[in-house]
């Protein structure tokens, strides 16, 4: 079955083919077309990107002297905050949602999704959302900031970008939810299906954060007493940036892999229903967001005490690891069971889900109180993984349905080489924060500590890292424009969808 | 014969029994009668209105009345043209079987004659209207100017200081405007609220006093006496009641006038009545109305403060009060009718003297005076209602009721005898 | 009804009997509510959009007005009969005079005026509708609206007490603390709303939807002199609703354009007011003027004489007009250059008013006169407005008005033009043109009733007046004083008894046209199609006429059209021959008549909009709130109005769509 | 009935519940975690009957795609209103009024535009349908806002332009657009792109000299009245009289209460009173009445008038507060003048002449000139 768009060509795709830059310019702006919006989304989490991996730079670089500051200290705090908020909702949820929109409609043979509207003005709220949460760290309004406008300005900026990516998550869920074109949910791609547990966890979960917001800065304005004011912010929203929680932003990831394995493969997924439960097995996640806390697991005094301690650290822990692991295992079972050839797609997605799966593995370690990790550079690293990883899965859904979407394939070579750059990118840029949470490098700072030995050599490591993430992610948007710029390409990974 | 609202018919009884047997509607049927009578003597004007327009009494209402009557005139004639060319077209060519007349649609030529003619007419009224209006608009001649003040309902002549009449100290009264015969005299109008104006039809035509203007009105009497004059732009409730009297005294009795009026206060003997309405005077009547010269116990200036009391800010000077014929905006006389119409029918060269005679305990209208100290707005229709002061900050607008006692009114009433 | 189907050329139709309308049931519908379908019956009234309905409508509100501001003037009258007047305080004698000129000049003498244009400009100029039908109707439920939001205030603390001419500082809240000026001035605004749409509508119609053939020239004169009103409206209403706004925006929110002590010129309400109301004199006196006009040929067997110089008369008082208000102002403190340009600029206007009074005189001259009730009242209007005419011309003198402005004088020399004028002129016209509306003549017997006591009373009332004037009386006064009023011929006593007693005489007059109307009613007694023997095209039809008006638009070669085609000169002779009978010349246009007639659709929208006006009204006088519930109410009708096509489709017509015409229209109006 | 979609949602309603028990038990009891919890697994039960009672996933029921959504741009406006609106919570209320209106407004086209797109199979009758509905407010509203932009472009413009300047470029654009006009009657037949185009360019060219005139400020004379605070109120100061508009008072409303022209000439003060033909040395003012005065300078240096307004509570000038309490010398002056410039001053006496307790009548005075006083007698 080709991708066909049924019915009359939409008006959307006349103005996609305008050729006055007015018209352009215009079409863009009142473009509803998922394509035009994950696009935009994917280009918005690049330069987000951009931003994360120059941070990561001057932070790694910063803390290879522990005596002096590059940063102001006070700047430090924010840029260490700034860090994360670009990692997860500048690239992570952008990247993965714009994947989703950009092709969730080729995938079940839609014209466009559902509420593309409602897609659109979450697109457009994000991008304003996220430059205001960006002008108000300029401002000295992040968490722990000074300025009390800018810290405001923060917090409902920071509000604006939850409600739009909800909105597009609700779009998204929408979409799978009608626009089967008469397929049940077990048949449609497991890139959908990921889709849909990541768009209903993210509207979940997303309000919760909303409504601490909302208190938060009701807090904030009138009394600054229940909430702690600009400075405790992060321990009462730090909770969406980080994992398990930010698992349930890259889900996507999970279905990029599980399609592309069967493309690659040549062959039919086994156990698929195994995989669409290993994919919503995510969705444990949810739980854990609702609680707002860090469940770590310590030895109890009594077995009783043990158990109390275990079975929360175990739900929110380790079930989630559950899914990405699902599937890998079941991906590799899938390569078995066809005949793969080299494909771009598969390799980014697949090394971006081991990227995530380490991070939340790492993640699971750290709330193991016996391993002492928490405040350390280790939860730092754990982020890095999944949010890099993320990025490369991203790649592979780009490689994946560019054909589809766009009707002109990307090299496989050239994806694959960069796939394994990132790669050694993400590895670089959090493996040494691994082995420096072992030797107690206190997070969030870039002094203070012992930068002796190990320690300083991470750093820089870390550095280089993230230096390459920015070359690989340059790189592959190279690729893409030269791609564009070029013949077209036949799609090698248009094949029939498994029934 | 004047409003007459008083809660006590004995005392009516007393004053005007001849009149009040009669109600107000039969004395009209009477009066009707007898003007039918005197058709006849048409001529006779003696009897007219007193504010009939068409009796000028100064050289300004004669301008007016030398242009307007040949205008009536040519109007008139108009008219029974008109008239008369109509009755006969009517009395002509009725249907009396006559064939359907040819359908003619008119003569140009007699069109463009009959509309130049009124035009002519107009044009040569035009003339005269034109140099009129400038003539009465004349001011460079003024001997005397009295600022006029409007407000509701009553009005405020202030003198300023003029040499040449003696008048070196500004006087201050109302109801009344006192000028000299054969007087140029510039009345500069203004108001304190809305907009009244100021009409004596013997003497001028009416100008609008209007807040925040000044607008002149030159006004010149060639005889002793009183000529009555009304507000003629509505100016709200009591519109009815708000007149004016102008009084034309000759030239040595408007010395005179003037020398009285600025004499200095009189206090009453101690112990005399009037002496202690004095004192009711500064418990109640002070806090609005001024009475130059009066004192308090401890010696010092009474300063009435209508400012703080009245919304327009101000009330009537009561100095000298008796030697002025009304009182309330001139919606009462202060004296009696038959002494009334004494001063007002007085022969010209008797009227100065029973003019300045003023008020005494014999004339006074002490039935009107009395209604009014009791309960002011129940005599006169003014704002004076709690119930309507929400706009303006509880001041009052008007007399209100001050609640005298009858002990009260009685030694008020000898104290005010005493102004004059 | 919006289309209606009429049988093959060549059928013989009963003129009185249309044919009934099929039952309608709208098919879809774009707004809220479905369109209205009752052809009988209240709903049929209520939401019509038929110029005739309309005009009968704008009549019986005038009249009923009417009545109001008479027994209005007769409790004035009664309580100035005898000195210390009691019928009346004086806060109630304040608003009794001014909801009198009110009422009669903006409820009673303009909607009638508009009353009878409505309902025969259209007709005079051989047109099937107005211009703008449901504009139309939205102007008189506006007018109905603003009356009753006027006249409520009389049952919330008393009603307007600052006179019809409200001169600040007086109308603020400080001198007028009830809440009468409020619904007065907010009254008035919603009111003027009915002038103005009137006035573009009746101008749109005059200018475009003339039958073929009538040039300007050839238009009735009624027609002229009220497209002449229309122009008059269409600039002065905007000047008095600015006023008003003002004035409302002083009361209700503090605003300061009339407060002296913040800087403002109380003259500027004065000059706003009678920049409006010297126009307004004209408003209100020109279509009657028309109306005689009209009345006068008819009944002289001859042609309005010199219609050019009438015509252009009539639009010379207009442009005129606007250049003299400031002659109401004499007495303001001007300065002595202006009041001497606008005193000239007054007599100026005298001129093209006598050109009228000499036409209408010449006119009868040499004709074959036939004294019916309209005859009479016609040369009532001639003789008693040229009385008015002349007082008014020596109070054109400036130093003379200032001896005569604001007294009984000018209340004689006003009622003169607007009672001798206005109403002699429509009440002509009510003699004269109820058969056409209700195909029954009015008894000619009371009618020389309602005219005898109504000249009686009328001259009794009024004439007086002068006198009382001269003799210094103000107006405005609520008492007038034994002790001013002199004695001899010309005491105020003996005049103000007569003028009161002419008052009961005048009511009785028309008390008699009101029995008339009772007795006309109930009469089966049908008029014949052509009573008077008429000359314009609103007879060209049946009585009443159909719904739409002419079974075939005329073509127009004369002025009078009717009366050439009735008669023909006899070249010898110069004398006039019966050719056809009316009852012919319809049969002619019937012959030909058009198939299928586009016909306007009623509906709800308009009442639905004027309704929301008071209520917006009573906010701004009482609570904002509901003040936006009133404009809610408007917003929900401007939407309804604006979705709803003015023509209903023709698939809203099922029966006569099923018979294989699918409506073209014909001639029709669309608006 | 169990299609993977309802499974899903089962087996996480499964889970939460799970997930809640195992909260209360380890976690704590009361703590907002497990209110969280129960309200998650309150909603998933009702996604999940939600989920089975669509019968989700059944070939037949599930309509295919035809339905294309058209452009749309109100959901960038509405973004834009969004953050309007939550920027306004921290800078402004204006912007968050503006805000708010701008997303609402952008929300209700929206859904009117949603509503129309299926109001019926035919796109032209939805259009048509949609523009019924909102035409009626959108013109109003843009040629409301339109003009207000205009407009007040142009007040910048005439308040940034020195006053013959502002007089010229009023007559060039009447004479434009009586040119236009007369172009437009003349030729009816004009392409009504060429008209909308010129109205453009002249709205473009207002708005763009109203920016300009914004940056370049105020006229001088405006600009410095505007720093002295001369809009609200006067005071005897020592500012400049330049900006003073001299013309002001030949306006006919100010001309005709003036009560006297005090003017100074060789060094003598007269007051000029209408009605007397020779010049007075007093005054008679009107009690509780506002009067003007307006003071001419006919000597070479600066002046100003200053009005002795006697103890408190006796006068006080007609826009201005009463200064000082009981016995406090109270005055009020106009400005510095220079020759030849005249300038008014309104006061309201409420207090006669006699009210005076230390015998010192109303004056009104030149400041620097020694035995020069006219008297303002309040009777």
């Amino acid at each position: 079955m080709s991708i066909s768009v049924s019915g009359a060509p939409s008006a959307t795709t006349a103005q996609r083919a305008a050729n006055s830059p007015v018209q352009r310019v215009t079409g863009w702006l009142t473009t509803i077309h998922h394509a035009t919006i994950g696009a935009s989304l994917l280009v918005a989490s690049a330069l987000w990107l951009l931003v994360a991996t120059v941070i990561g730079v001057v932070l790694g670089f910063d803390r290879l002297d522990a005596s002096s500051a590059v940063v102001d200290a006070g700047a430090l705090t924010q840029l260490f905050s700034l860090h994360r908020f670009a990692l997860v909702f500048g690239v992570a949820a952008p990247a993965m949602l714009g994947l989703v929109v950009w092709s969730l409609p080729a995938q079940l043979h839609a014209a466009n999704l559902s509420l593309s509207r409602l897609a659109a003005f979450g697109w457009w709220s994000w991008l304003v959302g996220s430059v205001t949460v960006l002008v108000s760290y300029l401002g000295n309004g992040g968490p722990g900031g000074g300025d009390a406008q800018y810290v405001e300005t923060y917090l409902l900026g920071l509000g604006i970008v939850l409600v739009a990516l909800a909105l597009i998550a609700v779009s998204v869920a929408a979409t799978v939810l009608t626009r089967r074109n008469g397929r049940a949910l077990s048949d449609v791609p497991v890139g959908a299906f990921a889709a849909l547990v990541t768009a209903l966890g993210v509207v979940l979960t997303l309000p919760v954060a909303l409504g601490t917001i909302i208190y938060v800065w009701l807090d904030y304005v009138n009394a600054r007493v229940a909430f702690g004011g600009a400075d405790l912010i992060d321990t009462w929203l730090g909770w969406v940036t980080r994992e398990p929680h930010t698992l349930l932003v890259v889900v996507p990831a999970l279905g990029v892999l599980a399609d592309a394995v069967v493309r690659t493969a040549r062959g039919r997924q086994p156990l698929r229903g195994v995989v669409l439960i290993g994919v919503g097995i995510s969705l444990s996640v949810v739980a854990s967001s609702a609680t707002q806390q860090a469940h770590v697991f310590a030895l109890g005094d009594t077995p009783t005490g043990t158990l109390q301690s275990l079975v929360p650290y175990a739900l929110f822990n380790l079930v989630p690891l559950l899914a990405p692991l699902v599937v890998v295992l079941l991906s590799l079972l899938a390569l078995r069971a066809g005949t793969p050839g080299i494909s771009g797609a598969f390799v980014a997605a697949f090394l971006g889900v081991g990227m995530i799966f380490t991070g939340l593995v790492g993640s699971a370690a750290m709330h193991l109180d016996a391993l002492g990790l928490v405040g350390t550079v280790f939860g730092e690293a754990t982020l890095v993984y999944v949010v890099y990883g993320a990025v490369l899965a991203a790649i592979g859904g780009i490689t994946l349905h560019a054909g589809s979407v766009t009707g002109r394939a990307l090299p496989d070579g050239k994806v694959v080489l960069i796939a394994l750059l990132g790669f050694v990118a993400t590895v670089l840029a959090s493996l040494p924060h691994y082995v420096a949470g072992f030797l107690d490098q206190p997070a969030n700072v870039a002094s203070g500590f012992d930068d002796s030995g190990l320690v300083g050599v991470t750093n820089v490591i870390v550095a280089l890292g993230h230096l390459l993430m920015l070359v690989a992610m340059l790189g592959f948007v190279g690729l893409v424009v030269t791609s564009r710029r070029g013949d077209a390409v036949t799609d090698r990974y248009r094949v029939e969808q498994p029934a | 014969m004047n409003h007459r609202r008083s809660t006590e018919p004995h005392v009516t009884r007393r004053f005007s029994l001849s009149r009040m047997r009669r109600t107000p509607l039969s004395r009209a049927m009477v009066r009707a009668t007898t003007a039918v009578g005197a058709v006849v003597g048409l001529g006779s004007c003696a009897t007219n209105a007193a504010q009939d327009t068409w009796q000028p009494k100064g050289p300004n209402a004669k301008m007016i009345d030398d242009l307007q009557q040949p205008i009536f005139a040519v109007a008139g004639i108009i008219g029974i043209i008109v008239f008369a060319a109509v009755s006969y077209a009517i009395w002509r060519f009725k249907d009396r079987g006559q064939p359907i007349p040819e359908q003619t649609h008119g003569k140009p030529a007699l069109e463009i004659t009959l509309t130049v003619i009124p035009a002519l007419i107009l044009a040569v009224v035009g003339v005269f209207t034109f140099r009129v209006i400038f003539d009465l608009a004349k001011t460079d001649d003024t001997e005397l100017v009295i600022n006029v003040t409007g407000q509701q309902w009553w009005w405020e002549y202030d003198y300023p200081a003029q040499n040449e009449w003696g008048i070196t100290q500004p006087i201050i009264t109302s109801g009344q405007l006192v000028m000299p015969v054969g007087t140029k005299v510039l009345l500069r109008e203004t108001s304190r609220d809305v907009i009244h104006s100021y009409w004596i039809p013997a003497l001028n035509g009416k100008r609008d006093a209007v807040p925040g203007r000044i607008h002149t009105l030159r006004l010149e009497a060639d005889e002793p006496g009183i000529y009555a004059g009304q507000c003629t732009e509505f100016c709200g409730l009591s519109h009815a009641n708000m007149r004016m009297e102008a009084v034309a005294l000759s030239k040595e009795d408007f010395a005179t006038w003037v020398a009285n009026q600025q004499a200095a206060y009189q206090s009453p003997a101690e112990g005399t009545l009037a002496k202690e309405g004095e004192s009711v005077f500064l418990n109640q009547c002070v806090r609005c109305h001024q009475v130059d010269g009066l004192k308090r116990p401890d010696g010092s200036l009474a300063i009435a403060a209508p400012d703080e009391n009245v919304w327009s800010g101000a009330a009537p000077n009561l100095t000298n009060l008796m030697t002025r014929n009304t009182f309330a905006g001139a919606m009462f006389d202060l004296l009696r009718d038959a002494c009334r119409d004494d001063v007002w029918n007085a022969e010209s060269a008797e009227f100065g003297a029973k003019y300045l005679a003023g008020v005494d305990e014999a004339c006074l209208n002490v039935n009107d005076l009395r209604a009014w100290l009791r309960n002011a707005p129940e005599v006169k229709p003014m704002y004076a209602n709690p119930a309507l002061l929400a706009d303006t900050n509880g001041k009052y607008r008007g007399m209100p009721n001050l609640g005298l006692s009858e002990s009260d009114i009685d030694k008020l009433v000898a104290y005010l005898l005493t102004l004059k | 009804m919006a289309i209606i189907e009429r049988p093959a050329p060549g059928t013989t139709l009963v003129p009185a009997l249309a044919p009934s309308a099929p039952a309608i049931t709208p098919a879809r519908t774009f707004g809220a509510l479905r369109r209205p379908v009752a052809t009988t019956g209240w709903k049929s009234w209520l939401f019509t959009v038929d110029h005739k309905k309309l005009g009968l409508m704008y009549g019986a509100t005038a009249l009923f007005f009417f009545i109001i501001g008479g027994l209005e003037a007769v409790l004035i009258r009664l309580q100035l009969a005898a000195p210390e007047g009691k019928v009346l305080n004086a806060d109630l004698y304040n608003q009794m005079f001014t909801m009198h000129a009110t009422t009669m000049v903006f409820l009673f003498v303009m909607p009638m005026a508009a009353g009878f244009a409505n309902y025969f400009l259209p007709l005079q100029i051989g047109a099937r509708d107005v211009a703008f039908p449901r504009i139309n109707a939205f102007g008189f439920w506006c007018l109905l609206a603003g009356g009753i939001v006027v006249n409520l205030a009389w049952f919330f603390g008393g009603a307007a007490d600052g006179g019809w001419f409200m001169y600040a500082p007086n109308s603020g809240p400080v001198f007028s603390p009830s809440h009468g000026v409020d619904f007065w001035a907010l009254g008035l605004q919603i009111a003027g709303i009915a002038s103005l749409t009137g006035a573009i509508n009746l101008i749109v119609t005059v200018l475009n939807m003339r039958a073929p053939g009538m040039t300007l020239m050839k238009m009735p004169i009624f027609t002229w002199m009220i497209t002449v009103v229309q122009f008059l409206l269409l600039f002065a209403v905007p000047v008095i609703t600015v006023a008003l706004f003002l004035l409302t925006f002083q009361r209700s929110f503090d605003a300061k354009f009339f407060d002296v002590a913040a800087g403002a010129d109380p003259l500027l309400w004065q000059h706003l007011f009678w920049i409006f109301g010297h126009p307004e004199v004209y408003i209100l006196v020109l279509p009657s003027f028309g109306i005689i006009s009209e009345v006068l040929p008819v009944f002289s067997r001859k042609p309005l004489f010199g219609y050019p110089f009438v015509v252009f008369s009539g639009a010379a008082i207009g442009f005129v007009g606007w250049g003299v208000w400031a002659h109401h102002m004499f007495a303001s403190g001007l300065g002595p250059v202006s009041v001497a340009v606008f005193s000239l600029a007054t007599m100026a206007i005298a001129v093209p008013t006598g050109v009228k009074i000499i036409n209408w005189t010449l006119t009868m001259w040499g004709g074959k006169l036939v004294f019916t009730t309209a005859m009479k009242f016609a040369v009532g209007l001639i003789i008693l407005f040229t009385i008015g005419g002349l007082s008014g011309v020596t109070h054109s003198v400036a130093p003379s008005d200032t001896q005569q402005t604001d007294t009984y004088y000018i209340v004689a020399h006003f009622h003169y033009v607007l009672f001798g004028g206005a109403i002699f002129g429509i009440f002509s016209g009510f003699y004269y043109w109820w058969p056409k509306m209700f195909g029954k003549m009015l008894n000619e017997r009371l009618g020389s009733w309602n005219f005898w006591l109504m000249v009686i009373g009328m001259n009794l009332t009024f004439g007086p007046m002068h006198i009382l004037g001269l003799q210094g009386q103000p107006r405005r006064m609520y008492q007038w004083t034994e002790a001013r009023a002199g004695e001899g011929f010309f005491n105020l006593g003996f005049w103000n008894l007569i003028a009161s007693i002419g008052s009961i005489i005048l009511t009785l007059g028309v008390l008699f046209f009101l029995i008339n109307i009772v007795v006309t009613a109930r009469s089966k007694v049908r008029a014949p199609l052509d009573p008077w023997n008429a000359r314009s095209l609103e007879w060209m039809t049946s009585n009443p006429p159909k719904e739409h008006n002419f079974d075939s638009i005329p073509h127009v070669n004369h002025l009078d059209e009717f009366f050439h085609r009735k008669y023909e000169e006899d070249p010898t002779t110069h004398t006039m021959r019966e050719v056809a009978t009316a009852e012919q010349v319809l049969a002619e246009l019937e012959k030909n008549a058009d198939a299928h007639i586009h016909m306007p659709s009623p509906s709800y929208w308009p009442i639905v909009l004027a309704a929301g006006m008071p209520v917006v009204a009573l906010g701004v006088i009482y609570s904002i709130p509901v003040a936006i519930v009133g404009g809610l109410i408007m917003l929900y009708a401007i939407y309804g109005w604006a979705l709803e096509p003015a023509t209903a489709p023709a698939i809203d017509h099922d029966e006569s769509s099923s018979n294989g015409h699918n409506g073209h229209a014909v001639g029709a109006s669309h608006g | 009935m169990f299609k993977v979609g309802s499974k899903l949602f089962l087996g996480t309603t499964g889970f939460a519940a799970v997930n809640l028990v195992a909260y209360l038990i380890f976690v704590e009891r009361l703590a907002i975690g497990g209110v969280a919890l129960s309200m998650l697994f309150a909603a998933l039960i009702g996604v999940s009957a939600a989920v089975l009672m669509i019968n989700d996933g059944d070939d037949e029921t599930q309509p295919r795609d035809t339905a294309l959504t058209r452009a749309s741009m109100w959901p960038l406006i509405a973004a834009v209103g969004l953050v309007l609106l939550v920027l306004g919570l921290v800078v402004s209320q204006l912007y968050f009024i503006f805000g708010g209106i701008v997303l609402v407004a952008a929300l209700a086209e929206w859904m009117v535009q949603a509503w129309s797109e299926t109001a019926s199979d035919d796109p032209a009758h939805n259009e048509f349908a949609r523009r019924r509905l909102l035409h009626p407010i959108e013109f109003p509203v843009i040629a409301t806002l339109g003009l207000g932009v205009v407009i007040f472009s142009f007040s910048r413009i005439m308040l940034a332009i020195s006053k013959n300047a502002g007089t010229v470029a009023f007559m060039v654009l009447s004479a434009l657009v009586l040119a236009v006009g007369s172009m437009f009657a003349i030729r009816p037949a004009l392409k009504p792109a060429l008209v909308s185009g010129i109205c453009v360019i002249g709205a473009v060219g207002i708005v763009a000299g109203g920016i300009a005139g914004t940056g370049a400020g105020l006229r001088p004379q405006l600009a410095e009245a505007a720093a002295e605070d001369h809009f609200s109120h006067r005071e005897c100061g020592p500012e400049k009289a330049k900006y003073f508009d001299k013309k002001a008072m030949k306006t006919l409303s100010l001309r005709s209460n003036v009560a006297a022209v005090i003017e100074l000439r060789d060094g003598k003060l007269t007051a000029d009173v209408y009605g007397f033909t020779r010049p007075q040395q007093q005054v008679s003012v009107p009690r509780a009445n506002p009067v003007t005065f307006i003071f001419r300078n006919f000597d070479s240096a600066e002046r100003r008038m200053v009005a002795y307004l006697g103890t408190a509570a006796a006068a006080m000038p007609v826009d201005g507060e009463m200064a000082g309490k009981h016995g406090d010398t109270n005055e009020t002056c106009t400005q510095l003048i220079p020759q030849g410039a005249e300038q008014a001053l309104t006061i309201t006496y409420n207090k006669p002449s006699i009210a005076q307790d230390n015998d010192k009548p109303f004056t009104l005075t030149v400041a620097g000139l020694e035995g020069q006083a006219i008297e303002v007698v309040v009777p």
